[in-house]
């Protein structure tokens, strides 16, 4: 039997006022086991923690309880007092009774009897709480970053500053992600390429930074910082150690009929490539759909002009495996699919994307920066901007959120056609003009004030594409008149959302991620670039839609929570985890079905907990018929024995 | 207990990150609830099993209900979803063996609702009351 | 003469107003919101302020074409037609009386006026008491 | 049938690619079969509508044993195999498998034939064999009388009867149970190493029950325990001493299991999440809808 201490506390009035404390320590005396209890004004204090420190001695007590505030309020204190007295800390129960009892009781005999109950309960617990021990697990000090954009590049840049390697897996031939793709950025117009390029070349010469391109995650095992993950990556035909990156082979491709991924399909590519100009590696790739060669087995011409021997026809899928201590989620998004929106006319050559827009004005895009009509060549006479197609949407079309980035960059797109060509007139359809942010606002207002962007405050019902121009019918809300108007050129400012792929790489982590497909952080507002698994963060558009400017910020944010797990050796694991008795399991493995950390594993007849990867929640314990699997800390019998103590 | 005097004992299993922190909020804001309510902490609401429940009625509860996080606010993400199955299917059939369904209630209340806390503690209490002494589900071995 | 109240026309529409953000586009979806006096958007609003006489007096009643392109259209679900359609109804109730018979159909298909037969069909559906 | 089957399980036995035979053997009585393993000879073997008994429980017995069984199977006792090789309790490479055709079982009283079919019989939705490497006489038509949906109509009406009625009628049931545990050893899914009314470290132990609530924790228990899981295989009540009709528990599981979270049946296949491991995060109803329905 063990030798329990109750410890009652006043907390001034806060109980004393309603509950008779003196009561409560008579009653306690009463139960088995007790073999000393007292009242103190102030438990917490330092000097009621000596008097519980004191008792431990005195009394030879092997467990604790207190009858004070709630758990969540001093538990730990009381716990690490335990640990002082030489006690295991998680022989302490505590009897909440101040905000169950005096704070909500009025009348004194109510709350003194629920008072005797309650720690009743706590001691019934303490006769069977066990000495629990955190378990240690090493972190391996390397990281890996999902997603090349400008998200998992400064992620990867601010965790290897710190002296940590890092690797970054990026499924696209090149790093750089969506922003390499933007010609200028908001609200200052300094020019994209010309602020990423350099970190994409950091990233690629710093020593702590190993790039995989044209690679994707296929397997993970592991925890929070011992991760082992399988990368594998793709055949690329081009052997990356001899390719000199000097271009030949593509330039004598004569496939020349695929769509440019990097220029939104506005042109072709041939079938040996690199995405764009500046790409990191700058080392081409052969996409096998389209290479003749690997098709047919003919042509072959890449290799012929190749003087390093780079070309390498036979070269297979590569998986290599590495271990890690945390893994960043950076995947970015895509546009949603227009297919569904046919109003729209988004198949005729004159609407295009917003994203469509920014390879179109680009210097380094396909038209060199001139802004013209897809359809006839023509410089347009005027450009229509519409927002939020798809976003704020809860038909089953679109997406119910607003997809944050638009309204900016329709501002500066409007502001750059007219710093541009004044002559042309450009008009915005909005329903919102949404512009929180550093400069934001005067930005937008500059485009409507200094640059005369046409604002319209209404929506587009439906875009006939007339091939001499376009007639939107459409309607002015606050000029309270439908119109038809006529334009050159519309921008669709389309929904953003995760990349599809982002789904997989989450459920492979074991990270949740919501009906959206956006990853969901460990707690919204204290927590927002850690996913709720442990070792797994979140950086840039793959939590929620941002622009450059908050991507970064988070980018640095989750870089720090990674260095913080990193320069530990040790982690400490929560020690109330599930503990399978082997006597017992039946080997069923119902409990690995429903554990939401992956942390039990079913090995020849019987489950084993991983320690490391258990949280403690209890699934698992209620789904086992036979018992055999229990939770530390909030056992069968615990559990039980508090319903029998409140019930007696 | 005096004769004819019935006061019930209701015993509440409230998960240790919103519905605990719940009541700790009906605590802090001074919203009275009944004293008949007995809180048990438990980690999640899925800890809850199914024996629990009946334990105690079994010991002499005459309500028990469960508290958890609000499905999708789960700390451990997915565990009140399985609560939720669970529990429909336990409660569905201790109704099927004809035990009062006032007797068991399922609530989802967050950290920040004490409000709803204190509200659905005094709704369940008074059903209680209603239905008074629990026989059909009773150890007479453990009542005096 | 009325005392149709807000709710009724929910009631009889069924749809929910504070789903509208003031998109319009059920009005730029509209084909004759030109000609009516009050836009499809319009609509919604007043039902919001509660100004149903206004929309019962107006004459986007007549001329809406029950085509349901704002319906389609709306981003959040709002159904403007079957506002329209129940402020008709609202009128209709008002008069109590019956406006057409079954035997007045064949005159409206054999006359002239290319009445579409659709439109019979849903007239003799509303009209009739 | 019969003879197919014997020849077939001799030849096994001869030439050694099994090492025991698993299948019914003559009773004391000619409707009472039995259960018995043959290693050598099958002389003894039986098979016919007298043959009630779910043999997939058997296998879990000889798991260890070494080499190979044949186990001869009823469509319906497939389901029962599956189940337990997705809860890795028998090994699929471990049996060999045949599905034997099945005309129902006929219900005993007394040693004696009343005429009837198991109500199970009646009301089979399980025609098919779901896992076997042979099958004989798969063919031989099925006598199922009623529309299998009508085997959830003793349950509505138990749930048509007020509270107390209900209360009523199972109070009676239970009170009749003298803990045997014939339904939990015949019960397939029901087969913890230790059972937790059992196990003196789960505070539930009772060996016997001493108070009605016993009873009804027991049953409650073991009910909840394998929903989800309960391919109402019905050998709980068949089994039972006492004409406790279990399977009403099993099935009302099952009911709710299929109007709440879709069409399930245990043992189908190996790979569909039971569902009570699994959820769906929009779909799923609340607990309220227990008090909602009136």
């Amino acid at each position: 039997m063990k030798r329990i201490g109750v410890f009652v506390c006043h907390c001034g009035t806060n109980i004393a006022a309603t509950v008779d404390v003196v009561k409560v320590v008579e009653a306690a005396k009463l139960e088995p086991g007790v073999v000393h209890a007292a009242e103190y004004p102030y438990l917490c204090s330092e000097a009621g923690q000596n008097m519980i420190i004191k008792a431990v001695d005195e009394f030879g007590l092997t467990g604790v309880v207190v009858s004070a505030c709630s758990p969540r309020m001093h538990e730990t204190t009381f716990r690490k007092a335990a640990a002082k007295a030489g006690l295991n800390p998680f022989m302490v129960e505590i009897s909440n009774i101040r905000e169950q009892c005096s704070w909500i009781h009025k009348d004194s005999k109510d709350g003194t009897e629920k008072s005797i109950i309650l720690t009743r309960a706590a001691i019934a617990k303490v006769h069977l709480n066990e000495p629990l021990h955190p378990g240690e697990s090493k972190v391996t000090k390397r990281a890996l970053v999902i997603g090349g954009g400008i998200a998992g590049i400064q992620t990867a840049l601010d965790i290897a500053e710190a002296g940590f390697p890092v690797d970054i897996v990026e499924s696209t031939p090149s790093i750089g992600g969506k922003m390499a793709q933007l010609d200028k950025t908001f609200p200052t117009l300094d020019c994209s390429a010309c602020i990423l390029t350099p970190k994409m070349v950091d990233a690629a010469a710093h020593e702590n930074i190993t790039l995989h391109t044209y690679s994707e995650i296929e397997k993970v095992e592991g925890f929070v910082g011992d991760f082992t993950i399988t990368i594998r990556k793709k055949a690329r035909y081009v052997d990356m150690k001899n390719c000199t990156g000097c271009g030949l082979c593509y330039e004598k491709c004569p496939v020349k009929k695929a769509p440019s991924e990097f220029e939104q399909g506005l042109i072709k590519r041939t079938a040996i490539y690199t995405p764009f100009a500046q790409a990191v590696p700058n080392v081409p790739v052969i996409d096998k759909t389209q290479c003749i060669k690997l098709k047919t087995g003919k042509c072959g011409l890449c290799e012929k002009v190749c003087t390093p021997k780079a070309i390498v026809f036979d070269q297979q899928d590569e998986l290599i495996t590495e271990k890690y201590g945390a893994v960043i989620i950076a995947t970015g998004y895509d546009q949603i699919s227009l297919e569904k929106f046919g109003e729209y006319s988004y198949n005729s050559p004159d609407v295009i994307t917003g994203l469509e827009f920014e390879r179109l004005t680009n210097a380094a895009g396909p038209t060199g920066g001139d802004l013209i009509r897809l359809s006839d060549k023509k410089k347009p006479r005027s450009v229509t901007f519409i927002q939020c197609i798809g976003s704020r949407d809860t038909s089953k079309r679109g997406k119910p959120y607003c997809s944050k980035i638009c309204c900016m960059y329709t501002a500066k797109h409007a502001m750059l056609i007219r710093d541009k060509y004044p002559q042309i007139e450009v008009n915005v359809f909005y329903i919102d003009v949404r512009t929180p942010g550093k400069n934001f606002d005067e930005f937008y207002r500059r485009s409507a004030e200094e640059y005369g962007v046409n604002y319209i405050k209404g929506q587009v019902g439906k875009i006939i594409d007339q091939g001499e121009f376009l007639t939107l019918q459409s309607v002015d809300m606050l000029g309270g008149k439908r119109m038809d108007l006529q334009t050159d050129l519309v921008v669709l400012a389309t929904a953003i959302e995760p990349v599809k792929s982002v789904r997989i790489i989450a459920s492979m982590l074991t990270a949740s991620i919501d009906t959206n497909n956006f990853m969901t952080e460990a707690h919204p507002k204290l927590k927002p670039v850690e996913s709720p698994t442990a070792g797994v963060f979140l950086s840039g558009v793959c939590q929620g839609p941002k622009d450059i400017p908050e991507t970064v910020a988070q980018a640095g944010a989750t870089a720090a929570k990674v260095i913080g797990l990193l320069v530990k050796d040790k982690l400490m694991t929560n020690p109330c985890t599930a503990e399978s008795n082997e006597k017992f399991c039946n080997g069923c493995s119902a409990c690995t079905k429903v554990c939401p950390y992956g942390a039990i594993a079913y090995d020849d007849g019987i489950v084993h907990v991983n320690k490391a990867l258990c949280q403690g929640c209890g699934a698992c314990a209620v789904t086992c018929p036979s018992g055999a699997m229990d939770l530390q800390g909030f056992s069968n019998r615990q559990l039980m024995a508090e319903v029998d103590a409140i019930c007696r | 207990m005096s004769v004819g005097e019935f006061k019930p004992l209701v015993v509440a299993f409230c998960c240790n990150w919103c519905s605990y922190a719940g009541a700790d909020l009906a605590g802090t804001s001074r919203l009275q609830y009944p004293a008949e309510v007995k809180i048990i902490k438990v980690p999640c609401s899925c800890r809850v099993n199914p024996l629990f429940v009946l334990r105690a009625f079994q010991k002499g509860a005459d309500g028990v209900i469960i508290c958890g996080c609000h499905p999708g606010d789960c700390h451990y993400s997915t565990g009140n979803y399985y609560t939720r199955r669970r529990i429909t299917l336990l409660y569905s059939m201790l109704d099927y063996l004809g035990i009062e369904k006032g007797r068991t209630h399922l609530e989802w209340v967050s950290a920040a609702e004490g409000v709803k806390f204190a509200t659905v503690m005094n709704k369940f209490v008074e059903q209680v009351y209603e239905l008074g002494e629990n026989r059909r589900l009773e150890d007479w071995r453990c009542k005096s | 003469m009325t005392n149709m109240s807000r709710d009724v026309l929910h009631t009889l529409s069924s749809t929910s107003i504070e789903k509208c953000m003031s998109c319009g586009r059920c009005s730029a979806s509209c084909p004759v919101a030109d000609e009516m006096n009050i836009m499809p958007h319009q609509f919604v609003a007043l039902l919001k302020r509660r100004e149903v006489e206004k929309l019962m007096e107006s004459n986007t009643l007549w001329k809406c074409l029950s085509c349901f392109a704002c319906i389609e259209r709306c981003p959040r679900g709002v159904e403007p037609a079957k506002i329209v359609e129940a402020s008709r109804l609202a009128v209709i109730r008002q008069q109590g009386e019956s406006h057409i018979s079954a035997d007045e159909i064949p005159k409206y298909l054999e006359s002239e006026s290319d009445l579409p037969q659709q439109l019979l069909v849903s007239a003799f559906r509303k009209y009739r008491g | 049938m019969q003879e197919l089957m014997k020849a077939k399980a001799q030849e096994m036995l001869s030439n050694g690619s099994v090492t025991r035979v698993l299948a019914w053997k003559k009773g004391d009585f000619e409707t009472n079969p039995e259960p018995a393993f043959f290693t050598k000879h099958v002389d003894d073997m039986v098979y016919n509508q007298y043959c009630a008994t779910n043999l997939s429980n058997f296998m879990v017995g000889v798991e260890k044993e070494e080499g190979k069984t044949l186990v001869f199977l009823k469509p319906c006792d497939t389901f029962s195999f599956n189940q337990l090789l997705k809860e890795n309790r028998i090994s699929r490479d471990k049996a060999y498998i045949i599905g034997v055709g099945c005309e129902g079982v006929k219900v005993i009283d007394e040693m004696q034939e009343t005429g009837a079919l198991l109500e199970k019989c009646n009301v089979c939705t399980k025609i098919k064999h779901m896992v076997y490497d042979e099958l004989i006489g798969e063919d031989v038509t099925r006598r199922v009388t009623d529309d299998p949906l009508t085997r959830f109509k003793d349950i509505e009406a138990i749930e048509k009867m007020d509270a107390g009625e209900r209360f009523a009628f199972w109070q009676g049931e239970f009170s009749k149970c003298i803990r045997c545990n014939a339904c939990r050893n015949a019960c397939p899914p029901c087969g913890c190493k230790k059972c937790v009314f059992d196990n003196d470290n789960y505070d539930t132990a009772q060996k016997a029950n001493v108070t009605t609530f016993e009873e009804q924790m027991f049953h409650i228990i073991r009910a909840y325990h394998v929903a989800g899981r309960c391919t109402d295989c019905g050998e709980c009540t068949r089994v039972c001493p006492q004409d406790i009709p279990l399977h009403l528990l099993n099935r009302k599981f099952i009911k709710d299991i299929n109007a709440l979270y879709g069409e399930f049946q245990a043992g189908a296949d190996i790979e569909t999440l039971g569902p009570l491991t699994d959820f769906n995060i929009d779909q799923d109803a609340e607990p309220s809808i227990v008090y909602d329905r009136g």
